[in-house]
């Protein structure tokens, strides 16, 4: 397949990585720790995993797993109010499908569907609209989820909504914003890191200028990168190289997609639909001003919360022993959370982090099972 | 039999509508001298059996798709061509099969009749006689359309024995083709996706090639269809039982542009997705290669090749992917859900 | 997160709602190219263009420019490497 | 394994999911060597069966009752038994099962557990195995929680042919008790007419009882369990098929006060309710008396009467009132529906 | 079980067509034809039927069957009104089992179900209610049916909705009543009848007086008769004793449930809730004025015709070889009519007389089976 | 038409909205009784009668006199027909 095959290459992905391996001592330095580059998407964790990528590369580069998985950073109460809403009388409740398996406090989506709730797994918001056009006798409630690359998606669906009148669709809007998340993770007093592979979709939205803070007010490099494995590779490769040459920049790994300014009708769609909200909870983040979304008054009639009349949602923390949010933030390692392949596992996760594909814990704990495996031979 | 009109609660009361129903659509449809015998049960003769092997098989699906028909194929040829290769794949030559249908009312007679008739073609081209059945009807909304539900008896020819537990370090994996064309020619045909793909299921019986696999090699190791979950669990299976690891070349697993192209677009991994046509074989690497001709030289066999070896290990399936990486493929916990983050 | 795969603008399908089919592989689908279409781009310019598509609209244009450039420096990279593994041996020889 | 939750859609996923529910649940539940296996197939050595007889039955029926559990029984307790009494009344010795069962998911996983649970028992005392088995699970509101296929295969010793034609003028008709228990108990169970009785599904295995027929008269010309359709439908197909008629008399119907009560109540006929416990037999004259005392000797036997006899005529079914009428019984065109005109 | 079996016992049954026998030839006197008695209840033909009671009967008397089936008179018309209520959603549409199987123009409700109307039976109008307190959000309608035996009871559940505030709760009224479908049968040219047996059930709620009419006018003896085997034969001893001796009165044989004056409760509930319909077309019977009965103003809320604006049912007839109207009013057998048990059987019923084991075509149709036996063997 | 069955009211079930229960041949059902209520009768009084239940009401008491006196009717019918029947056996035998 055209423009991703390409970039799938082994070849070039072997001379990649000696280019990596030259530069990365350089580029370490006196550091005696491992250079940690925080990979922030969770799409970008799901390529270094499929295609076993951090295997390849030298030891003196440490990837760091971020937050950027909307799923993940969902604190459980919100998995709760998805509930409470597929619950009323006649919703339709739709929703991407990987929200579905997400647990809440006592069930996920998947589990209220079993119970008789109508959820309804959708590939577009647009096709959620479809439903409420075709059951105007039905309340259709989408689950508007995801960081910038989603955002225009749900607010053209909610426009085109509101073009045509429809009285029956709106949305449960759990947007989050990525410079704000960037933002809470470099302001982590815990947190250590030398650079940032930044996701490029989300990019291709907002322009590279809304990273510029990050070079500037905390130094840490940052290369804008795809999701194939060889834009993985080469974004590795500009960010090594910015540290041997004492660079510190903002750099687009992946010009092809990634306009410099982003995308000028979504962000007209996102102003139009949406600001941010004073307080909002994540999953491992706690309350980040301004990361949360909300749909702006104008367009009330079409927002769930309002039109279901949800309780803001109390600031529900994880039990203690599940240390989601300390994996999260990118201070402790999957395996150091005493749930971990125990009573927490991809067949029963008590954590969103071992649901989805894109969840450290899942990754880690199938790769550790190879890991384990190559110990043993 | 007229088919105007559809299914009603009568047709499953046991009452003349039923009779009629059974007796000029379903057994006109199937007919065949034991069928026609009429009495609760078919009976067989024994002596039948004892010239073809030494082992009764028997084997049992459900069959429970929406939409009942599809590209490649519809209900009805899956409940035959999966009874039937569940069978083969116990080196079994398939003989009789029976069918319990559960119908929601309100179903169509002439759906009904189209399905029963390319039941009909599926048993007559897998040599297979459906000799005993039975009809029941639901409420509206008491069931989705039609299941269909078919047992199968086979007999096992002596010194065949095919085992999931029975694959052996440096053994061949070995696919007969396209994976995962089923389980998107569904999700495709389904519609609620709303994309559109030239994707046929790959619905077939494969007796046929399991027949030409034994003869060149009765030491076949390990022999599942690779049906729900695709070939990740029935690998995971044979890894698991054999205590084996098995290796796959990610290069070497054939798969459709569409089919990948759809697992692009929902973010699915078609090593899960579901085959109706489509075994997998553990053999000894000396018989691989005649194992391999044999299966090219039928139809059901044309794209059979290597996927992978067994190697020493503790029951994982590792990929070896094209890039130059390795993972677990692991059984999923669950069902494969399309995504979009 | 944000699940985008690149495909190509086969056919308009209502220029109302900017609504166009994209082929991504042999597979079709509806998907919504408001973001993609300006005043430099008007939909009727549309069929043809790679656009990277994600939950069923056309979220960018993809550059093929871009994409041949990012293709030729990697594979620079590569003569490049060939050539310091050139040296390399080179050296070991010598 | 814990029985906490309900079956979801990943219990039908072939994933891990199922594989934990198929062999921590069900396989736990009926194990015997045969299951153990865990092949697609169960595979069941030919000499064991030659042993016994020379012709295989095999049967099949989908079970598809509301509500799931009734007093008497359950959907399992029915698909042991009707699939039972379905080989049995063929003359088979009833050996091997296999089961097919399709979920709605949201079903209590306990619920489910119980089910299986009184499928092991039933299975027991009716000396069957489960030995192959399916599992599918639909979507809510795609099935009414709950549908079990069973096929069974038994052997059937040389000499015995009951057949629906075989009746002959001159032989008496037998059953083996109260009629129209099971059909009763259901209305009675779904609980939508608001009515109370204190009815009992005849839910039961035949087995025995006609291996004790046979042990006195290898010679029965018909042998039907009468199931959906109730006494009436089976007569008329032994009526029809045998060109004779069955005459029938009123006061020898075995049925019981409540029975009664409830049919008087709903404009019913009990002849056309169900049994899941009753057989028909048309046997010579001559070794009526015999096979009724080796019926009587049998629980499921205890109430066994002769209710009529075979006569010369054109396929009718006739009933002399105990009033001193008579009439036709023919088969219902569909369903019976309560009335109240 | 207790006042139906001492009313089936077959001793008796053989004495009193001893004395039926001793004084049929006498009751018959110079009559050219035998005693044409009409039932005119089709419970009394089915007691007939089912316990073959014709076939004791001297050839001096012969049972005329008459229209008294509320599903036989219906006209197709009413029932594809029931099913265009059943099909319009939200709609649960319940009924008596009797009515499932009728055809109407193109189905039955039936059919409608199995394409995919909620339509359900129930034994009492007050199961009926019951769904509609269960169901709030759903529109449930009664089909109110039957002669004035079921009356008191749809009356008295409509009250008991009323009294309730049910809003979703209504009758399809299509009741009729006994004396003036027996004013029109009498009123007609074609027939020669000599008596009648009169409804025991219809009886217990109107009395014996309204029947005065039929001695008065017509000089047609009457006796008001029980629904078992013996309740028959004694009602057919009093009528051929009533010709024997040349009286001519309304006799009320069913005294143990028949009281003189009828049910005053019932009678009331009647009174409160319905009135008769100016006009009202029957199958079989035209347009006969003050038979059918419709829902007062008072409780038009309750009306189904009303609520769902149904149109008065144009007066459809049946097909022209369908002979139902002429089988109904008595003036031809079953077997005359050209579809007898070829194109209308009771697997494929085209008229409702085929259709309830009430209908004389069903029951003619089975019984004609029997004779043809007899004539065999 | 108008299925009727008798039955004997078992047991009050609610006063106020006069549901009764009753015994048909071991059945139960709750039925209104309404219309076998009036002063001479009252509810409380009900538990022990006859009625005759008709879609789940009672429609009418079953006169248990009345009804002992038409059997005892047929049977006196039984006897009258008996000494007929030994009349003409004494004629024939003369
Ligand atoms: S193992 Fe489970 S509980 Fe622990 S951090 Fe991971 S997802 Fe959270
Ligand atoms: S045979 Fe059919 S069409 Fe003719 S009168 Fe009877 S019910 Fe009507
Ligand atoms: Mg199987
Ligand atoms: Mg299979
Ligand atoms: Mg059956
Ligand atoms: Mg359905
Ligand atoms: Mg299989
Ligand atoms: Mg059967
Ligand atoms: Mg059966
Ligand atoms: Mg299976
Ligand atoms: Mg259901
Ligand atoms: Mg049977």
């Amino acid at each position: 397949m055209k423009y991703m095959d390409e970039f799938r290459d082994p070849a070039t992905a072997k001379k990649l990585v000696e280019e990596i391996k030259r530069l990365a001592p350089i580029a370490r330095g006196q550091r005696d720790m491992p250079l940690q580059i925080m990979e922030f998407c969770g799409g970008h964790t799901h390529t270094l995993f499929k295609y076993g990528i951090e295997s390849m590369l030298p030891a003196d580069i440490e990837m760091v797993h971020g937050p950027g998985c909307p799923v993940c950073v969902l604190p459980m109460a919100r998995v709760d109010d998805c509930v409470v809403i597929a619950e009323q009388p006649g919703v339709i409740f739709t929703t991407f499908g990987d929200a579905m398996r997400v647990p809440g406090t006592c069930k996920s989506l998947l589990q209220a569907k079993a119970d008789g709730c109508d959820v309804r797994m959708v590939y577009s918001p647009m096709d959620a609209l479809a439903i409420a056009r075709k059951n105007p006798d039905r309340d259709v409630v989408f689950f508007a989820l995801g960081f910038e690359t989603t955002m225009p998606s749900t607010a053209l669906t909610l426009l085109q909504a509101h073009r045509e009148g429809l009285k029956n669709f709106s949305l449960f809007c759990n947007h989050i914003t990525t410079p704000a998340t960037m933002r809470a993770i470099l302001t982590d007093p815990d947190l250590r890191l030398d650079g940032f592979l930044a996701p490029g979709h989300v990019s291709m939205v907002i322009g590279a200028h809304p990273y510029d803070f990050v070079t500037r007010d905390y130094r840490k490099p940052l290369v804008i990168t795809g999701f194939e494995p060889l834009d993985i590779l080469q974004a590795l490769w500009m960010l090594v190289k910015q540290f041997a040459e004492g660079r510190c920049e903002v750099e687009n790994q992946y010009a092809r997609i990634v306009p410099e300014a982003g995308n000028v009708e979504g962000l007209k769609a996102i102003a139009e639909v949406y600001e941010t909200r004073e307080h909002s909870e994540f999953r491992g983040l706690g309350n980040i001003g301004d990361a949360g979304i909300q749909i702006r008054e104008t367009y009330a009639a079409y927002d769930a919360e309002r039109k279901f009349k949800l309780q803001a949602a109390a600031s529900t923390h994880d039990p203690e022993h599940l240390k989601c949010a300390d994996v999260l933030r990118g201070v402790m390692k999957p395996w150091e959370c005493p749930a971990f392949a125990k009573t927490c596992n991809p067949q029963n996760p008590l954590g969103a982090l071992m649901v989805s594909p894109e969840g450290s814990c899942a990754a880690y704990y199938a790769y550790g099972k190879l890991a384990k495996r190559k110990e043993n031979t | 039999m007229n088919l105007a009109g559809t299914i009603t609660l009568a047709h499953g009361s046991g009452g003349r509508a039923m009779h009629q129903l059974v007796d000029n659509l379903i057994r006109q449809t199937f007919t065949n001298p034991l069928l026609e015998e009429g009495e609760d049960q078919a009976r067989i003769p024994l002596a039948e059996l004892v010239a073809q092997g030494d082992r009764l098989a028997f084997t049992t699906d459900s069959y429970v798709v929406t939409p009942l028909e599809f590209p490649g194929g519809n209900i009805g040829t899956l409940a035959i061509n999966g009874t039937v290769n569940d069978l083969a794949v116990g080196g079994a030559k398939p003989l009789y099969l029976s069918c319990g249908f559960i119908i929601e009312e309100g179903l169509p007679l002439e759906t009904f009749a189209r399905i029963l008739q390319s039941m009909r073609l599926a048993a007559d081209e897998a040599g297979v006689q459906i000799v005993t059945g039975d009809t029941k009807v639901v409420q509206r909304g008491g069931a989705d359309k039609l299941f269909i539900n078919t047992a199968g008896v086979g007999v096992i020819p002596a010194g065949f024995n095919p085992s999931a537990g029975g694959a052996q370090v440096g053994d061949v994996v070995i696919v007969n083709g396209w994976l995962g064309d089923h389980g998107a020619a569904i999700l495709n045909a389904r519609g609620d996706l709303a994309l559109e793909a030239d994707i046929e299921s790959d619905c077939a019986p494969l007796n046929a090639l399991v027949e030409a696999m034994f003869a060149v090699c009765p030491d076949i190791h390990c022999l599942r269809d690779a049906t729900r979950g695709g070939l990740a669990t029935v690998l995971n299976e044979f890894a698991e039982r054999s205590n084996v690891d098995m290796v796959l070349k990610e290069e070497f697993l054939p798969i459709r542009t569409p089919v990948r192209g759809m697992c692009e677009i929902l973010g699915l991994d078609p090593l899960y997705l579901a085959n109706e046509g489509k075994l997998v074989a553990v053999v000894p690497i000396t018989a691989a290669q005649a194992v391999l001709a044999a299966m090219q030289r039928i139809p059901e066999g044309y794209h059979a090749c290597i996927i992978g070896a067994v190697m020493e290990g503790d029951g994982h399936v590792i990929l070896q992917t094209a890039f130059g990486g390795e993972r677990i493929v692991d059984m999923l916990p669950g069902e494969q859900l399309p995504r979009i983050c | 997160m944000c699940l985008g795969i690149p495909g190509q603008i086969t056919e308009l399908v209502d220029l109302e709602f900017l609504v166009a089919k994209v082929d991504i592989g042999g597979v079709k689908r509806d998907v919504i190219i408001t973001c993609v279409v300006d005043d430099e781009h008007p939909a009727e310019s549309c069929v043809g263009d790679w656009v990277l598509v994600h939950a069923g609209f056309a979220m960018s244009r993809l550059d093929e420019e871009e994409a041949a450039r990012t293709l030729a420096l990697l594979a620079e990279l590569g003569d490049m490497q060939a050539e310091i593994d050139l040296m390399r041996q080179v050296e070991t020889s010598t």
